[in-house]
């Protein structure tokens, strides 16, 4: 397996207190999986892909266990990281369009920073253009600056950086929200392609727009209020969903292909709850029409069938 | 990035520090050629120095030395008040900021001693009256101009007759109103002036202000010439040569050539550095480090320095200066309650001088005699009247006056017009002109305590001039009665006449308050008729004219500005044996603009080096 | 490109013409005459009253203040295109361009070194700053007190510790006075001497002002995204910072032009605080005697050494800022 | 920033704030000493108390006496009375000019924006103080409120164009875009719903000129053409200067209205980035 969560809790730090933003989370994803990770917005699931990559306050690492390729990663300790970052672990960030400098060259600065980390630019050239070829970027654009470029050049450059040193696991945050569909559907055939030709082992595809998981994610990871619900295949999760919240939030989706705005997926009555001092128990269960007294205990997020997870008493219940 | 900055700037600060070099060169390479007058031979290098870059020619010559030698060289400071731009005897009123150029450069037929009262020899070894229209002058024996021509009587004569010919010559009135008739040299040395009923006082002043210019050189100078040209390198017949100048000082280098040298001595500085200060603290701070040897600045500290022994004036103690100026007080005589002369002579009364003498002096002036007249033509006073018509600051017999003049005091205190209106009178002086601001002040307090309703104002220099000019103000103060040889220009300034037929016309030669006495201005007119030398005939004169002034109380004589002068004590002094009042035969120690013939010159002469070459 | 510099020139040539008339009208429809002035300074105390309206009406037809006043402003215009600014009054017959001309390099020498190298050294001190909280709460207070410090009393305060209590710096004129100018060292340290302290009141000042800025910019380029990513990546901190100096580095230049307005009102203050020779001190005599064509002419030439300051950086900018370069955005005006 | 919860939250950040708290005691320091001097000190600052002048500071003239013998303490808190209305109306008017320039032209954006920004341009390049300088000097009356009712109308460019930005960015957001489908008129969405999201920009904008305005007011004063009919710190610092405060010694002449200047002005700006790290929470320390 590439990637090991164990109980990863985040806290954000706030003058008025600590907001729980991820609460004991543990999954797994397997050598070449791209697992889709979805959930409202501010569920906890960019939290979760940032805290992987880069931790550092607000952000506050409470507990938890993360192992990547069975090495533990130090993520709590900012200097520590920086060996796995974008040789292990990379991330391909929300603000995609803002994350190359401004006043430099694309190209001067991706040698500038492969340099910073004692890679000769000369032998990862060839490696850069075979990936510009995939992207469809011509070679020109390392002698543009990034407000040269249209945004879906940029996204799909900030892709190449990212993945430049092979790593072994990708965060992919919101990268197609920016883009119009045409360009959506390139950038995530292009994300694929990339874990076809081991670009990167495997990824995480962060996204409030399930409809894009569907395109390619080989499981999805649905997200509620800092706490995991369920994970499973893609078809499973899309077609016999286990978790309230997830069947809830799958019923709002009309035919496949169609994109959501954040606006549509706040359609189910009710608001989630504020993480600052969040609710006991089972988070869900203030908008959940199945809730019962056993709610108020946190559910674990447990194996309820081969491969796929829930966090549910009502499922433990039936099954039981 | 880092790299291209350290050049730029490096660049940048070599290229402004030169550019400042050449800056600061150029302005005395203008002037520079003056230099080729004294001695044309050495000249030639020196001016080329600011032309070339090369250090080599910096090296000092006869003619241009770059670096004075501190014992030779005497600092002064008080008469400049911005960069020299003219150097043209002609132009007065501009001159000031070039003092010297008459006096050091040109020089006139006579000086005149303040402290004696008398017209001293210079280029004129001798003059007098042959009959009541005629008048003499004898020059002095081997008189030249710098450039080694002789100076004949034919200079003195082509010098009056400008007045004649050039309308925009200050002395134009010499032959439009003094009723000089004719100016003709008898010989070399002799000159003869004729007239048709002189005015006397105001020739005789003119003997000692009229600058003589050499006419092989000026004989081709235009009207336009005369009224704008600076004339720039001037050559003189005088003690001093033109040097250089900059914008903060102007420098004299000594003519050892000079004519007088026999007759007077030689002037003990080779240099003369007239600094311009920006302002007067400036010169105290200069004066204190010992980087200046005479400042002639209103110092206000001055008297605590002379007291703990920093400092040196012509008197140890209170008032420490001579006197300069009058500054009494204006009043606009066409309106209520100024109109009455009663009201004023109380207002004069009520006018607490010695407060202005303590405060906003610091004892540095002398409360002013009721006739306004300096102590130098104290002679002429009629003490008598001035006891008997006189007034003297009483705030109970100022309130006594104005009851007995039917002036009754209203709810608020303050006396009312006798129509019952309230008065209310405003003082002013220009915004700025700190001493003048506090005595003012004093002014309108202590007019208050009398009962009568007086507040101070402080207008821009230029709003207080005009309505000083237009006759718009109320109460001011002024002081352009200067030091001269006669009561006349005093009186004259006073009760300036005619007035401006066109009331609204500006008058700019004085009588502001636009006093109309026609006995008055004949008494003046009278005065000025009178010879210098019948010093009886002058007492009666203006007997006459203080009588008619104490009664009507057309302008407050209230104290006298000083001649400001103050030199540092022995311990730290580079020059001594400045003039003081235990000094044999003192003279007044001024460098102003127009001092140098009533003194300054002298003072030079008399100086001495503390630690001789 | 062109047309960014073309709206730039539009921009400067309409200020040019509005400062030109601004300066020609407020002394002509202010009270106070200065021909008055001029008289009483004159004061000719003489008994023939013909003598001063002689010389009063030369004055005004040499002032050129006897034609209709649309008369007089095509006068303005034209003798200024002859670089000729009228004569002063106050320092009558010199005409106010060789007055002028005398003034410049001291305010040059004074300007140009210290916008120089108090925005170069501000701004190294700015970034260092930011390097950290605990730099930042220690070091840039230095910077706020500075940029708050009123020029003049800088000034003052230098001139009083340097040149009275410890008497190290001369604080009056612009060279010793027992010189008279020439190109030798001796004279040229005597120019060095009297320039440090008015200069360094100046440098001091910009100094803090410079300094907070980069510092203030710098934090925003650390927050920015793309120093988010490079961090993210491993990229050291040295890279980080060195890109948000660079970025900050822009607007810090567009910045040095907008204070430039600033500095010269400081440069004034200054000179007279020292009574250093520079226009500042000249201006203050000009107003002082209500010399208003010597007050034009020292407006005027700010006015048009602020517009050719302004011009030269708008170049910098653009060559510097690869965006403006690659011709992108017109950069800051 | 227009909803209260918001607001309190910011006012609890500022209140946090270091750089927000000490520059806002040092204002209420100086505006009550301003403010109470006069009534504890009844000396007028004009008068003189003193008949022996310059005298240092002692119990009865805490500052110590002018030259002339006025007292230096009376005229310093009438002083700070002058700054501070200097202040206030000078840097008031910049930024309410700047505002109206900015939301117009930002909003409108066009022709007149195109006018708008040209002008701004012009009068930012113009050395306003050198405009402020021929002005003054050809005023001759001058009160402390002309003095700063000129600072204000040369001062706004800069507050205009930062402005005019901001307004731009705000405008394409869709709740403007709301109101104006909803056919709002421009002012009313200005200022309901612009001007309310750059509150903390407009604040700190006004800091700002408050206190450029003081700064250029004791700039003009210094060289002789501040008010005519009243002191103000700048005249102190002319006055020292020209009756030789420095040769003399006497420092607590010509130290205090300086020293307060730089304090206040210091505070000012502190509390000005204090304000920047509370408005962008990024920025914010913990």
């Amino acid at each position: 397996m590439t990637l090991q969560v164990e109980n990863l809790t985040i806290y954000y730090q706030t003058l008025r207190g600590d907001v729980h933003a991820l609460e004991s989370t543990s999954f797994k994803i397997e050598d070449h999986e791209i697992m889709g990770l979805a959930g409202e917005s501010g569920c906890g699931k960019t939290t979760l892909g940032t805290s992987l990559v880069l931790l550092k306050p607000p952000m506050k690492f409470v507990g938890g266990r993360v192992n990547l390729d069975n090495e533990e990663l130090p993520i709590q300790d900012m200097d520590k990281m920086n060996s796995f970052r974008f040789k292990k672990i990379s991330i391909i960030p929300q603000y995609a369009m803002n994350a190359m400098n401004p006043t430099r060259k694309v190209g001067k600065m991706t040698a500038e920073l492969v340099r910073s980390r004692n890679v000769h630019f000369k032998d990862i050239l060839p490696v850069l253009k075979e990936r510009l070829e995939l992207v469809k970027l011509p070679e020109s654009v390392l002698d543009m600056y990034p407000i040269e470029m249209s945004g879906g050049m940029k996204q799909r450059m900030v892709m190449v950086i990212s993945t430049l040193l092979n790593p072994s696991l990708l965060i992919a945050d919101e990268i197609t929200s920016a883009l119009d569909v045409a360009s959506q559907k390139a950038v995530v055939e292009m994300l694929v392609e990339f874990r076809n030709r081991d670009c990167c082992n495997s990824a995480i595809v962060i996204t409030h727009d399930i409809s894009i998981l569907y395109q390619m994610a080989d499981s999805i990871l649905i997200m509620y209020a800092g706490q995991l619900a369920e994970k499973a295949s893609t078809d499973v999760i899309i077609h016999s969903p286990r978790h309230p919240y997830t069947k809830m939030l799958i019923a709002t989706l009309p035919e496949v292909g169609v994109r959501y705005t954040e606006k549509q997926l706040t359609g189910i009555p009710g608001n989630p709850p504020l993480l600052l001092n969040p609710p006991i128990g089972c988070r869900f269960r203030e908008r959940c029409p199945l809730a019962f007294e056993k709610c108020v205990e946190v559910p674990p997020f447990i194996e309820i069938e081969k491969n796929h997870f829930g966090a549910c008493w009502k499922e433990f219940v039936t099954n039981a | 990035m880092k790299k291209q900055l350290y050049v730029i700037v490096a660049l940048v600060m070599a290229a402004s520090m030169v550019l400042t070099a050449c800056g600061a060169a150029a302005t005395t390479a203008a002037p520079a050629p003056a230099t080729q007058a004294p001695a044309p031979a050495t000249a030639a290098p020196a001016t080329a120095a600011p032309a070339t870059a090369a250090p080599a020619t910096a090296a000092p010559t006869a003619a241009v030395p770059t670096n004075l030698p501190r014992n030779e060289t005497i600092f002064v400071s008080g008469a400049a008040w911005g960069p020299a731009s003219t150097w043209n005897p002609f132009q007065i009123g501009n001159l000031s900021n070039t003092s010297g150029i008459i006096g050091l450069v040109y020089e006139t037929l006579f000086g005149f001693d303040p402290l004696s009262g008398q017209l001293t020899p210079w280029l004129a070894k001798s003059g007098a009256w042959t009959n009541a229209t005629t008048y003499d002058v004898t020059l002095q024996d081997g008189l030249t101009w710098s450039d080694g021509q002789p100076l004949t009587a034919d200079d003195v004569v082509f010098t009056y007759m400008q007045g004649k010919t050039n309308p925009a010559v200050y002395f134009t009135g010499l032959w439009t109103t003094e009723g000089l008739t004719d100016v003709k040299a008898v010989d070399a040395t002799h000159v003869e002036f004729t007239f048709t009923n002189p005015i006397y006082q105001e020739f005789t002043n003119n003997l000692y202000n009229i600058a003589i210019v050499p006419q092989h050189l000026w004989k081709d100078k235009t009207a336009d010439d005369l009224a704008n040209g600076t004339n720039a390198n001037p050559v003189g017949s005088g003690a001093y040569l033109y040097l250089a100048t900059g914008p903060d000082r102007n420098v004299w280098q000594r003519n050892d050539k000079w004519w007088g040298i026999q007759t007077f001595g030689t002037p003990a500085p080779k240099y003369i550095v007239d600094i311009r200060t920006s302002s007067n603290n400036v010169a105290l701070g200069m004066l204190l480090k010992g980087e200046l040897d005479l400042s002639n600045n209103f110092l206000p500290g001055v008297a605590s320095l002379v007291d703990n022994g920093y400092a040196q004036t012509y008197f140890p103690k209170a008032p420490y200066m001579l006197a300069a100026n009058t500054a009494y007080l204006a009043m606009n005589l066409s309106m209520k309650p100024l109109d009455d002369p009663a009201f004023r002579k109380a207002l004069a009364f009520a006018i607490d001088v010695p407060t202005i003498v303590k405060t906003a002096y610091a004892n540095l002036v002398n409360p002013s005699t009721p006739g306004g007249l300096l102590p130098a033509l104290s002679q002429y006073d009629d003490t008598a009247v001035q006891k008997s018509l006189g007034y003297s600051f009483n705030t109970a017999t100022a309130k006594k006056m104005l009851a007995a003049a039917g002036y009754k005091t209203g709810a608020d205190g303050f006396v009312m017009n006798k129509d019952g209106s309230k008065i209310a009178l405003q003082v002013t002086c220009p915004n700025g002109w700190t001493d003048w601001m506090a005595s003012i002040a004093v002014i309108a307090s202590s007019a208050q305590a009398a009962g009568i309703n007086v507040t101070a104002a402080t207008p821009a220099q230029g709003d207080w001039n005009t309505a000083l000019q237009s006759d718009t103000f109320q109460l001011t103060l002024q002081n352009n009665t200067p030091l001269t040889n006669t009561p006349w220009t005093t009186y004259n300034a006073l009760f300036y006449h005619p007035l401006p037929t066109d009331p609204k016309a500006l008058e700019v030669n004085g009588n502001f308050g636009r006093y109309n006495n026609q006995a008055m201005f004949d008494a003046v007119d009278a005065l000025g008729r009178v010879q210098s030398s019948d010093t009886a005939g002058m007492k009666t004169a203006v007997s006459a004219i203080q009588k008619i002034m104490l009664t009507d109380m057309p302008v407050i004589p209230l104290w006298y500005n000083g001649a400001w002068a103050q030199w540092p004590a022995s311990a730290t002094a580079v020059w001594t044996n400045f003039p003081t009042a235990a000094s044999s035969a003192p003279t007044y120690p001024i460098t102003w603009n127009g001092y140098w013939q009533t003194g300054g010159l002298l003072t030079l002469i008399n100086l001495k080096a503390v630690t001789p070459k | 490109m062109r047309r960014y510099f073309g709206r730039k020139l539009l921009i400067y040539v309409l200020t040019f013409i509005l400062a030109v008339s601004i300066d020609w009208m407020i002394p002509r429809f202010m009270p106070g005459s200065p021909i008055n002035l001029m008289m009483t300074r004159i004061s000719m105390n003489t008994s023939s009253p013909g003598a001063a309206q002689a010389v009063q009406t030369y004055y005004t037809h040499l002032f050129g203040l006897d034609v209709p006043l649309w008369q007089q402003y095509l006068n303005f215009w034209n003798s200024l295109l002859h670089g000729n600014l009228g004569i002063s009054t106050y320092l009558f017959p010199t005409p106010v361009s060789k007055v002028l001309s005398n003034a410049v390099p001291y305010d040059v020498a004074l300007l140009v070194p210290s916008i120089l190298l108090s925005w170069y050294a501000g701004n190294k001190f700015g970034a260092f700053a930011a390097r950290s909280k605990w730099l930042d709460n220690t070091v840039s207070p230095l910077g706020y007190v500075l940029t708050a410090t009123p020029y003049m009393w800088l000034g003052i305060l230098l001139a009083w510790l340097f040149g009275i209590v410890w008497g190290i710096f001369p604080i009056a004129g612009a060279y010793s006075f027992l010189m008279l100018p020439n190109l030798s060292w001796p004279f040229i340290g005597s120019l060095l001497l009297h320039w440090f302290l008015p200069f360094a009141s100046l440098f001091l000042v910009g100094f803090g002002g410079q300094a907070i800025g980069m510092r203030n910019l710098i934090i925003y380029e650390l927050e920015a995204d793309y120093a988010t990513y490079l961090e993210s990546l491993g990229a050291p901190r040295k890279l980080i910072r060195d890109y948000a100096f660079r970025n900050a580095i822009l607007p810090q230049i567009t910045g040095l032009a907008l204070s430039l307005g600033v500095v010269v009102a400081g440069a004034l203050v200054t000179e007279v605080v020292f009574s250093y020779p520079g226009i500042g001190y000249l201006l203050l005599s000009a107003i002082q005697n209500e010399d208003y064509f010597l007050i034009q002419g020292c407006f005027l030439f700010i006015i048009m050494g602020v517009l050719l300051a302004n011009f030269i950086i708008d170049v910098a900018y653009v060559i510097i800022d690869p965006r403006t370069r690659r011709g992108m955005t017109g950069g800051t005006a | 920033m227009n909803n209260p919860k918001k607001t309190n939250e910011f006012l609890y950040f500022a209140l946090k704030n270091k750089k927000v708290l000490l520059g806002l005691s040092i204002i209420l320091l100086f505006l009550i000493l301003g403010f109470i001097g006069p009534q504890v000190n009844h000396n007028k600052p004009m008068d003189y108390v003193d008949p022996l002048g310059a005298q240092g500071p002692s119990a009865q003239y805490w500052f110590g006496t002018t030259f002339f013998g006025q007292d230096v303490f009376s005229q310093f808190v009438h002083g700070l009375q002058a700054t501070f209305l200097v202040g206030l109306i000078g840097g008031g008017i910049g930024t309410l000019v700047g505002m109206l320039v900015g939301f117009v032209a930002g909003y409108r954006g066009g022709m007149v924006d195109e006018i708008l920004n040209a002008l701004t341009n012009i009068v930012l390049v113009i050395p306003t103080f050198a405009v402020l300088l021929i002005i003054a000097a050809y005023l001759h009356v001058r009160s402390v409120v002309t003095e700063s009712l000129f600072i204000g109308f040369t001062a706004w460019p800069w507050a205009a164009r930062a402005i005019r930005a901001q307004t731009f960015s705000l405008r394409t957001r869709d709740f403007v875009d709301l109101s104006r489908m909803s056919g709002m008129k421009s002012l009313k969405i200005i200022v309901t719903d612009i001007a309310p999201n750059m509150m903390s920009y407009l604040v700190m904008t006004f800091i700002l000129q408050f206190g450029g305005a003081i700064l250029i007011a004791a700039t003009l004063d210094f060289i002789g053409l501040g008010p005519t009919n009243t002191i103000s710190l700048g005249l102190m610092m002319q006055y020292s200067v020209l009756w030789g405060a420095l040769q003399l010694g006497t420092w607590w002449w010509f130290i205090p209205p300086g020293l307060a200047i730089t304090i206040i002005v210091g505070g000012l700006y502190g509390m000005n980035v204090g304000l920047d790290e509370v408005f962008n929470p990024k920025l914010r320390e913990l």
